[in-house]
């Protein structure tokens, strides 16, 4: 190939690879608008809220202490449940959430890193100790579902799941104190 | 050639032992979580063998075979002798060193930690030193093939670099770039846990300086897989590669935009902020781009052969193609199975949707396919491709190799589709046993057995795969000299030195780690989070 | 790097055997990349597509995450 | 970047310079404008969040999401158990020295735990071998009353911190008596499940997954492997029946609950024959 026969050639072999790469921008921009459009209509982010707490005076006093888990409704009608992922058990280990609300839920680890995802909902967060991990979510339906901790915690992580009830909100009255609990124990 | 086949031979033993091992284990353990195998094993067998198969087939087979492959590029593609030969050796017996140190906790049980080694949970510091090693021993890789990069340059001067050394040396770079965040966390973390020197630990910080690591690993192992796309898969289906350029391009920005993506695997952690996270998900989109421009170049290259070979109108050059070829094979099922890994990345990355997937079978569907699927499809193609020039003897016939790629293609599609389904279904990650008594769960019990089927035709293939190589080594017919790496349409007569070398582009990757790793690295340092009491598994 | 006129790889002895000719190359290239360009801008296409049909049918049903 | 084909490569090298340069950083731009500044202000408007908030809530600087008000907390009542592991504890634990240790046990500990912590009474638990940590853990657990029995409340509340480490360090330096190979044998398989496997339709994860040596579990962990059968029998009881409430958030109670009378007995039967 002489020089001059390959310029166009060339030329014309790098304008299709840029055709291309200006296409697949625009393809790329179209998926991340869609994220961004998500973000500011919806509020949907990934859940973080950089709250550091000492895992090891959890359970003496404070907001993870054991008299203060599970479902609470404060007065502005904010429903907020309060769960600690430790060593093979969810602390309650039976939520009741109520459905189409707001909840706010608040994790946190005592001992090594655990995770929960909430079965066919968008709840899903990573619980690292030394972190409170907040995650808000309106609940679309109804019913049992599962709250397994999806990370790697130790011997016993297969064994380690809570149930969530999401419950109409004409089932859902918080008794004298604005508590929420399971029936059964 | 002659000096370098035993070293080649010896990476690519080690790596594909270990390959064979974990493929065993991973079958193994699709059956104990399967309804099959309810009550088999401990949950201390099963995460034992999760961390056996995850070190085997993310840090052994990888490293090795890179390392291998390197060598046997950097004499063919340059086309002369190894420099620092004896430091090949050297650095191949100091990650074998490592192996053992490592492998040897973990089957004692004393480092069931799993390969992505979860900080408070402490293994056994043998554990952690041998992973040190092995990444010694690779570092020392990096250093010749830049070495040999560089002694090239100086007697070609001008002459552009063959793209096969220009994206190995890339891919070398790319490593000693990753690797300070693992080597920062073991140092200074977790061996000195391990050892009892403290009994707190920032598990924050571990998290955010392993994905520093977890990310570019991906593309370091990922690398050599598309050296083959560009270089063999078009000399071995008879055509040219469509454009050099961007083939150089293309390993640049793998350089640059694999390594600041690494903290998308945080965006369900609570040590980091919004903010934070939104510029990973804006990064992690833009390192698709050069996934996307070797799909068109490298579809464009096999368009040319096919027409080549009498291929008419729109499609009718993908029938022309040789298919009987075991390269040419191997690239077309790479290419599907990393459309669907593909696709399942993107639901990954997707800011707020990440949420629905998050360590859920689907990531799990995720990178067994692209890494699993396209990447290891493609380093079998590799050792069948160079196999004849390392022992000097032929394939009797290509119909065994194609069977095992095509079984290998099934398995891993029979595997993982079922996993993106159960994975919006909230099946989690890392379990022993399922309690099929659960509702929710007893639903997914005929998945996983699917699932196990596709791990029993895997374990078919691997078998099948070490068979093919070992019967080479005493095979009768002799190896004819076959050539390697295919031309371009228009080879390189002068190439900008941006795009011969890498000062460019460390700096520009100096510059991405600082705005995307900076203020998350240091706020550990400016407010250090209360320290987790360390639980040792040893 | 003073620009003379250096020798391409190709003709480097281990790159030269290429049983391609190159009239035939050239006829070739005239139509190239249509047919690459067609089938994987249909699979980016197809994989947008996808991503569009998981985020409205499958993710925004399961409520809002923040 | 369309690199321009002139012949001098310095110059083909300068746009590309300058092309790389603005599309790296225009790309890392737009991700810190949209991340950091547009998406939490507008994000933060419609919950009444300034905007400053929302941006240093956006970098991690402040707790609490960009979107949501942070909820307020309650402090509740005393603790079920006011052992913290701290590293200075585990230090103390560290330097506890077995034979200052000694002679507070042949004082006050040799009645009920014998001189090489096997007990005298079957209500009393073996010592002998068990874990510093949790030796220590249930004397503090005594000493502060959030666990009480007649005789060791009293006995706890007169030993400082130091001598009850070196009680503990004593009691762990006891060799293991070796388990009788006879009874090894005839586990019943159902007990060997629910030791290595657990149950998880009952939510109860495998006794091995802390109880085992090694097994990364919470620091204190009691080693079960010879303990008196109707010591376990009966803790377990009073874990059920929640007359036993010093496990940190329930974590025995919530087990002993589940498990059948015959599933207690078997276990005791189990750990006692000495299996780890």
């Amino acid at each position: 190939m002489t020089e001059q026969h390959a310029q166009p050639h060339e030329r014309r072999i790098l304008g299709t690879e840029l055709l291309w790469a200006f296409g697949v921008g625009v393809l790329i921009a179209a998926i991340l608008s869609v994220v961004v459009f998500t973000a500011l209509t919806r509020d949907i982010n990934p859940p973080s809220n950089v709250e550091r707490i000492d895992p090891k005076t959890l359970h003496l006093s404070g907001e993870f202490a054991e008299q203060n888990l599970g479902t609470t409704v404060a007065r502005d009608g904010g429903v907020t449940v309060r769960i600690i992922t430790t060593q093979f058990m969810f602390a309650p280990r039976c939520l009741v959430v109520p459905e189409g609300r707001r909840v706010t839920l608040r994790f946190a680890s005592p001992d090594v890193i655990h995770g929960i995802l909430i079965t066919g909902t968008n709840v899903n967060t990573m619980v690292v100790p030394g972190f409170v991990a907040q995650v808000y979510s309106e609940f679309t339906h109804s019913g049992d579902l599962l709250m397994p901790c999806h990370e790697y915690c130790g011997l016993g992580h297969s064994e380690m799941w809570a149930t969530v009830r999401v419950v109409p909100e004409s089932e859902f009255k918080p008794d004298l104190d604005g508590r929420v609990a399971c029936a059964q124990r | 050639m002659r000096n370098v086949e035993r070293l080649c031979l010896a990476h690519f033993w080690v790596a594909f032992a270990a390959f064979l091992a974990a493929a065993v284990l991973g079958t193994w353990q699709m059956w104990v979580r399967s309804p099959l195998g309810a009550n088999v094993g401990t949950p201390g067998q099963y995460f034992l063998s999760v961390t056996a198969h995850g070190v085997s087939m993310a840090y052994v087979l990888t490293i090795f075979f890179i390392m291998g492959f390197g060598y046997f590029v950097a004499v063919t593609a340059l086309g002369r002798p190894l420099p620092g030969k004896l430091w090949a050796w050297i650095a191949f017996w100091i990650a074998i060193i490592g192996v053992v140190m490592a492998l040897v906790p973990i089957l004692m049980g004393q480092a069931s930690v799993l390969y992505t080694f979860y900080p408070p949970l402490t293994a056994s510091p043998w554990f952690y030193i041998g992973l040190v090693f092995i990444v010694a021993g690779s570092w020392i890789w990096c250093v010749l093939m830049l070495v040999a990069m560089r002694q090239w340059k100086r007697d070609n001067p001008g002459r552009p670099v063959p793209l096969a050394m220009f994206a190995t040396v890339a891919n070398s770079v790319l490593w000693l770039w990753t690797t300070v965040g693992v080597a920062i966390e073991l140092v200074f973390q977790v061996i000195p846990a391990s050892l009892g020197f403290g009994q707190t630990i920032d598990a924050g910080l571990a998290r955010t300086l392993f994905s520093w690591t977890l990310h570019a690993i991906v593309y370091f192992w990922l690398i050599p897989a598309y050296i083959a796309f560009y270089t063999m898969v078009p000399r071995a289906a008879g055509g040219r590669l469509y454009s050099d350029t961007m083939g150089r391009f293309t390993f640049i920005l793998f350089l640059v935009y694999s390594l600041p993506v690494g903290m998308h695997h945080l965006l369900m952690d609570p040590e980091h902020g919004n903010g934070w996270k939104f510029i990973q998900v804006l990064l992690t989109a833009f390192v698709s781009v050069p996934t996307l421009l070797t799909i068109f170049t490298v579809t464009a290259s096999l368009e040319i052969a096919g027409r080549l070979r009498g291929g008419r109108g729109v499609f009718g050059w993908i029938t022309a193609l040789p298919w009987q070829r075991p390269t040419v094979l191997a690239a077309g099922l790479a290419f599907v199975m990393l459309g669907f890994g593909g696709f399942g990345g993107i639901i990954n990355m997707g800011y707020g949707v990440n949420a629905m997937v998050h360590n859920t079978s689907w990531v799990t569907a995720h990178f067994h396919l692209i890494f699993g699927g396209s990447v290891v499809i493609m380093y079998f193609a590799i050792a069948y491709e160079i196999w004849p020039s390392l022992t000097g003897h032929d394939h009797a016939s290509s119909a065994p190799l194609r069977m095992q790629l095509w079984l290998w293609f099934l398995g891993m599609m029979v595997m993982t589709l079922p996993w993106h389904w159960l994975g919006l279904q909230g099946q989690w990650r890392r379990i022993a046993n399922f309690n099929y008594a659960d509702p929710i769960i007893s639903g997914w019990g005929p998945l996983v057995i699917v699932s196990l089927g596709g791990g029993l035709v895997l374990l078919a293939s691997a078998l099948l795969f070490v068979r093919n190589l070992v019967i080479l080594h005493g095979g009768p017919l002799p190896a004819l000299q076959r050539p390697l790496y295919a031309l371009a349409v228009h080879p390189p007569q002068r190439v900008p030195a941006a795009l011969n070398g890498f000062g460019l582009w460390n700096v520009l990757v100096l510059i991405l780690m600082l705005l995307a790793y900076g203020y998350p690295i240091a706020q550990f340092v400016i407010t250090p989070s209360p320290g987790a009491m360390v639980h040792r598994v040893h | 790097m003073m620009p003379t006129d250096q020798p391409s790889i190709a003709d480097d002895p281990l790159e030269v055997v290429d049983q391609v000719d190159e009239a035939a190359l050239a006829e070739v290239m005239r139509v190239v990349p249509l047919g690459a360009g067609v089938l994987a801008g249909a699979a980016v296409a197809l994989l947008v597509i996808g991503y569009l049909v998981i985020y409205l049918l499958v993710f925004l049903p399961r409520g809002t995450v923040g | 970047m369309p690199p321009t084909s002139a012949s001098e490569p310095h110059v083909l090298d300068r746009p590309w310079r300058i092309w790389a340069s603005i599309v790296v950083f225009g790309i890392v731009l737009s991700g810190v404008i949209l991340g950091v500044l547009i998406i939490p202000v507008i994000q933060g408007r419609s919950e009444g969040i300034d905007a400053y908030t929302a941006i240093c809530r956006a970098l991690g600087i402040l707790p609490g999401s960009p979107a949501k008000q942070q909820v307020s907390d309650r402090t509740p009542p005393t603790p079920v158990s006011q052992v913290v592991w701290t590293p200075d504890v585990l230090q103390i634990l560290a330097d506890a020295r077995p034979e200052r240790g000694r002679a507070k046990v042949l004082e006050v500990c040799v009645a009920c735990h014998g001189e090489q912590g096997v007990s005298v009474a079957p209500e009393y638990p073996h010592l002998a071998g068990q874990s510093g940590a949790a030796i220590y853990k249930q004397l503090s657990d005594y000493r502060t009353g959030s666990r009480t029995h007649e005789s060791m409340t009293i006995i706890a509340k007169d030993l400082d911190e130091p001598t009850l480490a070196d009680v503990a360090a004593y009691y762990a330096a006891q060799p293991k008596r070796n388990p009788n190979p006879a009874t090894l044998a005839e586990s019943p398989p159902a007990i060997v499940r629910l030791v290595e496997l657990g149950d998880p339709s009952r939510n109860i994860p495998p006794c091995a997954a802390c109880h085992r040596p090694g097994s990364g579990g919470p620091i204190e962990t009691p080693i079960l492997s010879e303990q008196g059968q109707d010591y376990i029998v009966l803790q377990l009881k009073m874990y059920a029946s929640g007359e036993r409430r010093n496990d940190v958030y329930g974590r025995m109670r919530a087990i002993a609950s589940r498990l059948t009378q015959t599933e207690i007995n078997g276990l005791a039967a189990y750990y006692r024959a000495g299996f780890r």
